[in-house]
């Protein structure tokens, strides 16, 4: 509630209610729609259209400007007033635009994707509510509010991998995904009822704002205590909203975990990544925007909101574990053979990226480089797209039995899909981070920032940046392994199936438009102006932290240099690698290696030193995942499992069967004195006589 | 005899003056040679005649023993030199008796069994009217001679209607079991009562209870005890209840809703008039009847309830249930309060209305299917819908579950009990009342039993017989009608108690 | 005429009818039902909208406070030296009993449209079931102990035989093991309650009252009387309130119903025609949480305070407990019923914190799992009427076959595993944040109770996944084969319109939780100044 | 001089006696025997106290109506028994215990 | 005074001992017999009592009236019953008899307990009966004195009594009578 709203801001905080509600509005009439209406798809890419342009006029008012706050009453609970409102500040305005703008193409390109799917509008109900709940979760000002965003946007997920419900696959995959986020769920309610209780309020602004409380506890003595030495000098009215009762220290620790439980399940990261590669399942373009772009990213958002939670040590676990995702993701993509297991796992390696970022208190590369992951990971996604379906076609011509994303197949694609191709390679590009793309002004500013970080603290945490700059090297080497085996070299289905006819293109402009778009996103002019310096990008000048030191060190100049030119040497040997083996029949492709003359030695170096025991780390790393991190899972639904039949078996025989021992009880007591009425009149006289005799002595002697 | 000459004309004067408190019964008495003289005159035919004469002679004492209402209103009477003591709560209790007895007399010959019988049942009624005199006498008995005698009329006559269908041998059966544990029980209770009369020199209870205190303690508490099993015997408490699945199971039906009810209201009416004589003199020494008293009810309250889980038999169950409800009145009993008093009052009335329209009900549907057993019920509920919810209704009455007379009668007693128990905090009492509690659970479990298998067991014959026996649905209904009623305004009762 | 006392009776007036009516015009009872319900949710919406809030209006321990009151006397014995019992018609609201009355009379309309399915026995049916709807009326109003008890025990009958009668194969054990749970906890209930009857006295009359709201005042109890809280009296070598308190709970506790008192439950419920398992689940399972709130802690709050912990301990543990057998069970109906349980366990533990977040959590929650679960329960309905069969393998793909309802089903599955915007969200929401905030407003409950109550709602997501996955997607598969194929035809017009108010119902409160904490506030408030005053 | 002690030990061997006879002999006449044996115990006591009666005889007036009642008792037991005879066959209360649980 | 004394033992030997002997005997015929001579021992023992008009009365009723009542019983349930019980003639002590003796042990020893606590000549009631002449002594005649009382103190039960008489003179009639004769 900062500050009083202009006439303008309320425009803005109209603009920017219709932005997050148009698609709601195509999600609901989508819904009332036939199933098979072909309107749905336009009115969910209009109301996107409309949302877009208007979250972009709301971007360039809100941007670097003052924060607009506007909440109304939602409930009272108690004492407990729960607003509902609007923060716009630049984090949420940047996403806003993003996601819209992410958007649109992926509307555009799902109308010819989906086109001859029988649940067609249903496809667009799920998508535009996917969108409202995301741009509402963006723009959300409480935290109420924005937990119930947070797991619609899980939920629209699921709805969306479960698309094709009868595939057993991906309902598997659906429910994986959707408990999965639970757990980051519980842990993002149980952060915020921890933080209700020690602050008495879910507004974001009041939390985590400027004046916000949360900057002015701490930890300490045991307590999450006040600290007078963070005291604002002007603290605002939210200090009178009621006695400050305090909790102990241990319960920060727990928030913090909390949301990092969160942000671990929506942003796929260590250990609770798995299910976005099994989400893969679901349409690609629904994989281009959620798994891509857009929904992982809220983890990061999430930080983004509530960073100042966080102290030091917990970021410091936080690069870790970013550090470590980001490794482990990209060895495992090494030698993944699903197009969009490759993809899904460098999702979470750059995911690990951006949460490293945070960790290392790269806050504005963080989401510098959320903005330009979001562009060309979804066009990657989108290229994928129009390969798998070039592919489904091939297998649906030709009757085969393949599996249309098993990069084994494809191969030399690049004349049939021109255009496909040169995108794709842009977006590798980016990806790898290779300077004029956008990817390198994020990436590096990420890496720079980590090198600078650690500078001064102990020698373990220089792993982090280490482990990082390794990584992008992997990156490069898979995502070159991608490429090249899809788009060089030969069809290889050909070698097996020698007959297939190939009817396949680019496609039509929805599948042309939106490529463009996004590959022309992903290049560095939307960014900044300077192809080379990171902080020169408007983005990263915004969100840059306040002590954000200017270009002083050596790891400004070194860092890019030492990326880039072994980033490129990898991507050779990996083209080296992969088109080689086919050369023999290809020459035209191999002449980098033909020009080499000890092309051979090279070769068994790569083989035996880098590639083996790359591939065998990759596996390794799958396997892992796999079984270890998966068979964790795995274990816990068994051990539950076997928790619910235990109980269930105690609920059968200990519960019940200690009320059918009552039953038993009371049949014996009444067999007992049944067993006097056994129709004898004397006996009936001598049981009375006796009783009565035997009670009086005893009552006599006692 | 010259020493008694100068007490002559005042024990004449008494004599006189007693019997304007006693017209109920001298009215009863001329009944019941009005009922003879009919009988022998009119011989087997007369089974109508006698049933009108009967009721409408008893409806004629009812309307005296309400006229003694009026008489009570200035204190307690005794009267004919200390045999009798006419108060309050007789005068309820006689009253109580007279309706339930008419409602009794109307009955016998709505069961076929009994109405079968080939020797007529005119003989029925002449012995039940000289019962219900013998119960007026127990209600108002106040010395050992009234008492015994009061016993014993009531007693004999009971037999002579057990046995009553001699051609049958279970009722011959049940009458001879009855008749030995009575004769039995009786002859103990007859040496108890020498021995009471021994150590005290006179018959008259308050003469006793103010002289036995110079006896030995443990000597007269046995003497007590020896007549407590004779009082026992009526009310069938623990353990002199072993006769009573039995005599109840073999009886004809409506004789079992006669000795279930009228006869237990009368001995617990016995049971009061005697009880606290001993209890509330100062100078006992002897054994606390309050605790014995509450011990019994508790062993009673389980005894019967549990037993009566097992039963299968209709009449067998609602005899065990029968004990189980004795064992819970004398909680009401131990209370030895005025609101224990009433609370009994109002308790017993509505249990015997519920238990005759039980047995009624028992009777109608042996009447028309031949049903003895609970399982030949199955099915019957769907059937004969309106005896089938009367039926239910009248055993919820029993149970003690709302809106029915049963549960509010269930709710003074307690509230009796608790009251007593604010005061003493004796631990019988919260033992009484838990075990109450809990046998009223385990009541459910056979009470139950008939709606299961009249309604939710399935059967799969359709047919369904001619609906004879109108009279006893009437009855039935009546009956469940005022139960509802008095659970929902207890008050209309209630508070002339 | 009060609108209470209509509210309560119109049940009664249309089962006088339906008794008068020959059984040759059958067809017309269930529309006869129908109507009284409709003009009995008419009635409450109308109590709703004119229900006045703010403080003084809450309720709780003032008698004055009551709204839509109506006391006439009743019983009223002059027992001499006991005084005089005093027993009234003596029925109110205030904010905690009307959010409840509207949503038990919206879930009897739906359970009457669920009634389409009775086919025999139809008079017996729907008067049985109209005399369980004014017992449950009457439960929410009473305000006299003895005319709360006298509808509570009034429930018990109908209920037995409607599943005794209409139920499934195992009804007879079913509607037993109900009968005897039920009256084993309220027979107990009785003792204590005339125990407090005669503890207290009205200050107005002088006389042994029934009151409620007279039971919570401390200074109404006679010097030395068994509940007196000044007298300090035992029971058994145990403190007297305590006792009064443990059986009151344990009456309830079966109704909500707790672990380990629950097994009951999804015997009643799995045996049960439908309209009968929502009425159970909707309406019945709340009474038990009215009777802790209204109950025990009114007129115990000091016990209530200090045995908080072990009624978190019971909630938290029912919650899992609860979960965790839902989670193993194949057949849907008690994996729903136990679902109940779970739910029902966040209703204890808002109750147990004894903070205004945690109590409107349990009302709301009460509240919401009274739309939910009927609506669950209509949708197992729907399911067996048609193929008579409820096991969760013996289905398959049924989203291919039956589309329309197996998004109701997903609506319902995901609002009761707690999605954002229905109302068991909000609900088991502040119910943990109250839970949360017990250790430091009050220190009442420890901080790890509301974690695990929070586990609970994953393991809610679990089976509800689960059995979504299981039973509506993949490839159609039916144990049945064709003929089922053909059975299982979609919802039709009347399954949607009594499906239809609930879902709405749900969403309404997820999205304006206004709805029942506006009229709730004050109450609770109310609930929670007195329990802390004590 | 007699003592009531006398009488009353007397009266006791008679009860007990009485009492042996009702729960132990096979016949019901015996058994009513031995009720009668029970009564005559209680009568002799009655009897010996009443001696110190004189002006109410209380005891003697008890012992007249309780030989009266023994009689009226004893005609209706032993009505019963004959029709227990004819349906039974027998008088052993043993025998007869087709009321059971 | 002895004589009295002796005649008292030897009532009270012939009661008990005739007693013990109907109780132990198998046969119903002699234990019925064997009876008639404890009720007039029994009698005897009353004179002794001074009471008696009350031994008149037991010699009347139960000597005339019940004893023959039950010999007729007998009588009517025929030789088989005498055939059934003599069957079991045996031993004299019978194994199935000593719970039955136990009991009847147990009982005799509470009650002698009991009398000789009590302490009946002592009782406070006697010595004051005795010092206020309120004593039946052997020349009194007590008849017209009880004739007195049942007409005033013992009305009431006297004619209840008759009530009772009728009714069970009906009942038994009924009982007894032959099935459908009126």
């Amino acid at each position: 509630m900062g500050t009083a709203l202009l006439h303008t801001d309320q425009t803005i905080i109209s603009y920017t209610i219709a932005a997050v509600a148009l698609p709601l509005a195509a999600s609901i009439i989508n819904f009332c729609l036939p199933v098979k209406s072909k309107a749905a798809g336009w009115i969910s890419t209009l109301a996107i259209l409309v949302g877009c342009v208007l979250s972009a006029i709301v971007f360039a008012r809100v941007w670097n400007q003052q924060p607009l706050h506007t909440q109304k009453l939602w409930f009272t609970i108690g004492n407990t007033k729960v607003f509902a409102g609007i923060l716009l500040n630049n984090l949420s305005a940047l996403l806003l635009l993003l996601v819209s703008l992410i958007a649109l193409p992926v509307h555009i390109y799902s109308t010819a994707y989906m086109k001859h799917d029988d649940r067609y509008s249903r496809y667009f109900t799920y998508l535009s509510f996917f969108c409202f709940s995301m741009l509402a979760l963006v723009v959300a000002d409480s935290m109420v509010l924005f937990y119930a965003f947070w797991e619609l946007v899980g939920f629209s997920s699921y709805l969306l991998i479960g698309f094709w419900f009868t595939k057993d696959k991906a309902v598997q995959a659906n429910k994986k995904a959707f408990i999965m986020n639970r757990i980051g769920d519980i842990g993002l309610l149980s952060a915020i009822i921890i933080i209700f209780a020690q602050f008495h309020t879910f507004d974001i602004d009041a939390l985590f704002g400027q004046h916000g409380l949360v900057k002015f506890m701490g930890p300490d003595n045991g307590q999450w205590a006040f600290a007078p030495d963070r005291m604002p000098s002007n603290y605002g009215s939210v200090w009178t909203r009621g006695a400050m009762t305090t909790l102990p220290a241990i319960w920060q620790y727990i928030a913090c975990a909390g949301i990092f439980l969160a942000v671990a399940a929506k942003s796929a990261q260590f250990p609770l990544h798995t299910w976005l590669p099994d989400a893969m399942e679901g349409p690609t373009s629904v994989s281009a925007l959620i798994h891509a772009a857009t929904m992982v990213a809220a983890g990061v958002f999430l930080l983004g909101r509530v960073y100042p939670l966080f102290t030091d040590t917990e970021l410091t676990v936080l690069a870790v574990i970013g550090c470590f995702t980001a490794f482990m993701a990209a060895t495992i993509a090494l030698t993944q053979n699903d197009l969009k297991r490759v993809l899904a796992y460098s999702t979470i390696s750059q995911l690990g990226y951006m949460i490293l970022a945070m960790g290392v208190g790269a806050y504005g590369s963080s989401l510098f480089h959320l903005a330009t992951h979001a562009f060309f990971k979804c066009l990657l996604f989108l290229v994928a797209g129009v390969v798998i379906h070039e592919m489904q076609h091939i297998k649906e011509e030709n009757n085969l039995d393949i599996d249309p994303q098993n990069i084994q197949y494809m191969g030399g694609l690049r004349k049939k899909l021109p255009l496909t191709f040169i995108v794709a390679i842009v977006g590798s590009l980016a990806l790898i981070g290779i300077p004029l793309t956008s990817g390198y002004l994020s990436k590096d500013g990420i890496l720079i920032q980590a090198f600078e970080w650690s500078e001064g603290r102990s020698a373990w945490l220089k792993l982090i940046p280490a482990g990082a700059l390794f990584t992008s090297w992997l990156t490069a080497f898979y995502v070159s392994r991608l490429i090249v085996k899809i788009f060089f070299g030969e069809f290889r289905l050909l070698k097996h199936h020698p007959d297939i006819k190939l009817h396949i293109s680019d496609g039509g402009w929805q599948y042309r438009v939106p490529l463009i778009l996004l590959a022309v996103c992903s290049l560095f002019p939307l960014f900044s102006l300077n192809p080379f310096f990171y902080e020169k990008a408007w983005l990263f000048e915004s969100l840059k932290p306040a002590e954000f030191m200017a270009r002083e060190n050596i790891y400004h100049t070194i860092i890019p240099i030492g990326v880039n030119i072994l980033s490129v040497f990898v991507m050779y040997a990996a083209y080296a690698i992969y088109v080689k083996r086919n050369t023999f029949s290809f020459p035209q492709t191999g002449f980098f290696y033909r020009l080499s003359y000890n092309q051979w030695y090279l070769d068994k170096i790569y083989k035996k030193v880098i590639v083996k025991p790359i591939l065998g780390l990759g596996k390794t790393c799958f396997w892992f995942d796999r079984n270890i991190i998966n068979g964790l899972i795995h274990s816990i639904e068994r051990l539950s499992r076997a928790v619910a039949d235990l109980t269930a078996w105690c609920d059968k025989y200990i519960v019940d069967g200690f009320l059918h021992s009552m039953a038993a009880l009371v049949q014996s007591i009444g067999n007992f004195a049944r067993k006097f009425q056994n129709g004898k009149v004397q006996y009936y006289l001598y049981s009375m006589l006796l009783i009565v005799l035997v009670l009086f002595i005893l009552k006599i002697l006692i | 005899m010259h020493d008694l000459l100068p007490h002559i004309s005042a024990q004449l004067t008494n004599v006189f003056g007693s019997i304007p408190y006693f017209m109920p019964e001298i009215y009863l008495t001329g009944l019941f040679l009005v009922v003879l003289i009919t009988d022998l005159i009119f011989g087997r035919r007369s089974v109508k005649l006698c049933k009108i004469i009967a009721c409408t002679g008893l409806l004629l004492v009812l309307f005296k023993d309400l006229q003694q209402v009026a008489l009570i209103l200035d204190g307690d009477h005794v009267i004919f030199g200390s045999m009798l003591l006419l108060r309050r709560s007789a005068v309820f209790f006689k009253i109580i008796i007279d309706l339930l007895s008419f409602i009794l007399l109307l009955n016998f010959t709505w069961d076929d069994k009994l109405k079968a019988h080939p020797k007529g049942l005119s003989d029925l009624y002449t012995i039940s009217i000289a019962s219900i005199l013998g119960l007026h006498l127990m209600a108002m008995a106040i010395n050992l001679l009234s008492v015994y005698l009061a016993i014993e009329m009531v007693s004999i006559a009971s037999y002579l209607m057990v046995a009553y269908r001699s051609e049958t041998a279970l009722s011959t059966e049940a009458g001879l079991k009855y008749v030995l544990f009575g004769a039995a029980s009786s002859a103990v209770m007859l040496y108890g009562i020498s021995l009471l009369y021994g150590f005290s020199g006179s018959l008259d209870l308050l003469g006793i209870v103010a002289r036995l205190p110079n006896v030995n303690p443990v000597s007269a508490s046995f003497a007590l005890v020896l007549v407590l099993i004779g009082i026992g015997f009526k009310l069938s408490f623990m353990p002199m209840h072993f006769w009573v699945p039995d005599v109840y199971q073999g009886a004809p039906t409506p004789v079992t809703a006669y000795l279930s009810t009228v006869p237990k209201i009368a001995a617990f009416a016995l049971l009061v008039n005697v009880m606290p004589l001993f209890l509330f003199s100062a100078d006992w020494k002897g054994i606390d009847f309050s605790i014995v008293l509450s011990a019994i009810g508790i062993v009673t309250m389980i005894a019967g309830n549990f037993a009566a889980v097992l039963q299968s038999n209709v009449k067998r169950m609602l005899a065990y249930s029968s004990i189980g409800h004795t064992g819970f009145a004398l909680m009401a009993v131990v209370t030895f309060n005025l609101q224990g008093l009433s609370s009994l009052t109002y308790y017993l009335a509505v249990y015997a209305l519920a238990n005759i329209g039980a047995l009624a009900l028992a009777s109608y549907f042996s009447n028309i299917v031949d049903a003895e057993e609970v399982e030949a019920y199955k099915g019957l509920g769907l059937k004969y819908p309106v005896a089938s919810v009367c039926f239910v209704i009248i055993l919820i009455s029993l149970t003690g579950i709302p809106v029915t007379a049963g549960f509010t009668g269930k709710l003074f007693v307690f509230s009796a009990a608790y009251s007593a128990y604010e005061q003493t905090h004796s631990i019988w009492l919260l033992s009484l009342m838990i075990t109450g509690a809990i046998t009223t659970v385990v009541s459910l479990f056979y009470y139950l039993k008939i709606p299961l298998y009249l309604f939710l067991k399935r059967t799969e014959n359709a047919e369904v017989a001619s609906e004879r026996s109108y009279n006893l649905l009437v009855l039935a209904i009546i009956i469940s009608f005022l139960l509802v009623l008095l659970g929902i305004f207890p008050n209309s009762i209630l508070k002339y108690l | 005429m009060n609108l209470l006392t209509l509210l309560i009776f119109i049940p009664v007036l249309f089962a006088l009818v339906i008794v008068l009516l020959p059984s040759s015009v059958r067809g017309s009872f269930k529309y006869i039902t129908l109507l009284a319900t409709l003009l009995q949710l008419g009635i409450s919406i109308a109590i709703y909208l004119n229900f006045k809030t703010g403080a003084a209006t809450a309720g709780i321990n003032h008698e004055d406070q009551f709204q839509f009151v109506q006391k006439l006397p009743w019983i009223a014995l002059n027992l001499g030296s006991m005084g005089k019992m005093q027993i009234d018609y003596f029925v109110g609201i205030d904010g905690i009993s009307v959010t409840l009355l509207v949503m038990s009379a919206l879930v009897m309309v739906v359970a009457t449209l669920a009634s389409w399915e009775i086919k025999s026995n139809l008079k017996g049916f729907f008067l049985l079931f109209l005399l369980l709807d004014m017992a449950v009326m009457g439960v929410f109003c009473a305000l006299d102990f003895f005319l709360f008890y006298l509808f509570y025990e009034l429930m018990l009958l109908p209920l037995y035989f409607l599943i005794g009668m209409w139920g499934g194969v195992r009804r007879e054990y079913a509607a037993i093991k109900f009968f005897l749970y039920t009256l084993f906890g309220s027979v107990f209930m009785l003792l204590v309650m005339v125990g407090l009857y005669l503890s207290v006295s009205d200050p107005a009359t002088g006389s042994h009252t029934f009151n409620i709201i007279q039971m919570m005042n401390p200074a109404n109890y006679a010097q030395g009387s068994v509940f007196s809280a000044a007298a300090h009296q035992t029971i058994l070598g145990m403190p007297a309130r305590t006792v009064g308190f443990v059986v009151l709970f344990i009456a309830f506790a079966i109704k909500v119903p707790v672990v380990p008192l629950h097994t009951w439950l999804p015997d009643a419920h799995v045996e049960a025609p439908t309209p009968v398992s929502i009425i159970l689940a909707g309406v019945l399972l709340k009474i038990g949480g009215y009777g802790i709130i209204r109950i025990c802690l009114g007129i115990f709050p000091e016990i209530a305070s200090s045995g908080a912990f072990w009624l978190g301990l019971i909630g938290v543990v029912s919650i899992l407990y609860g979960a965790c057998n839902a989670l193993a069970q194949r057949d849907l109906k008690r994996m729903i019923a136990y679902s109940s349980v779970s739910h029902m366990g966040f209703v204890l533990l808002g109750i147990a914190s004894q903070t205004a977040e945690g109590v409107s959590g349990a009302v709301m929650q009460m509240v919401s799992h009274g739309f939910l679960s009927s609506m669950l329960f209509f949708l197992v309905g729907v399911v067996y009427n048609r193929v008579h069969d409820r096991d969760i393998y013996h289905f398959r793909g049924l989203g291919t076959q039956m589309p329309q309802y197996t998004a109701f089903v997903m609506v319902a599955f995901f609002a009761s595993l707690g999605l954002p915007g229905f109302s068991a969200f909000v609900a088991e929401a502040f119910t943990l944040a109250g839970t949360f905030k017990s250790p430091t407003v009050n220190g009442l409950l420890p901080y790890w109770m509301a974690v695990c109550g929070s586990v609970g709602i994953l393991l809610g997501a679990a089976y509800f996944l689960w059995t979504l996955q299981r039973m509506f997607f993949g490839k159609v598969s039916l144990k049945g084969g064709e003929v089922w194929k053909i059975a299982l035809t979609d919802v039709s017009i009347r399954e949607k319109l009594a499906l239809i108010p609930m879902a709405v119902a749900a969403l309404a409160l997820g999205l304006m939780p206004s709805l029942v904490f506006g009229k709730i506030n004050d109450s609770v408030l109310a609930l929670i100044q007195f329990l802390q005053a004590k | 001089m007699i003592t009531l002690t006398d009488f009353l030990l007397v009266g006791a061997l008679l009860f007990c006696t009485g009492m042996y006879m009702i729960v132990s002999k096979r016949n019901s006449i015996q058994v009513l025997i031995g009720i009668e044996l029970m009564l005559n115990a209680a009568i002799l006591n009655l009897v010996a106290f009443g001696k110190y009666d004189k002006l109410n005889n209380g005891g003697q007036v008890f012992a007249l109506f309780a030989i009266v009642l023994a009689a009226a008792t004893t005609a209706v037991a032993l009505a019963i028994v004959l029709n227990v005879y004819r349906r039974y066959k027998t008088i052993d209360p043993d025998e007869i215990k087709n009321l059971r649980d | 005074m002895t004589l009295v004394r002796l005649l008292f033992y030897t009532m009270s030997f012939i009661a008990i001992g005739s007693a013990l002997y109907a109780a132990l005997s198998k046969n119903l015929v002699r234990s019925i017999f064997i009876f008639f001579v404890t009720l007039f021992a029994l009698a005897g023992l009353y004179v002794i009592a001074l009471a008696d008009f009350v031994a008149v009365t037991q010699v009347v009723i139960y000597v005339g009236g019940i004893l023959v009542l039950i010999l007729f019983a007998f009588m009517l349930s025929g030789r088989e019953t005498l055939n059934v019980i003599e069957q079991h003639k045996g031993k004299f002590i019978n194994m199935a008899k000593v719970p039955a003796v136990i009991l009847a042990a147990l009982f005799l020893a509470v009650i002698v307990n009991i009398i000789l606590k009590a302490d009946a000549d002592k009782l406070p009631w006697v010595k004051q009966a005795i010092a206020q002449k309120n004593e039946i002594t052997p020349t009194s005649s007590t008849i017209d004195n009880i004739g007195v009382n049942l007409m005033t103190t013992y009305l009431l039960p006297f004619e209840a009594i008759s009530v009772l008489l009728l009714m069970a003179l009906v009942g038994a009639a009924h009982l007894s009578r032959k099935e459908g004769r009126a």
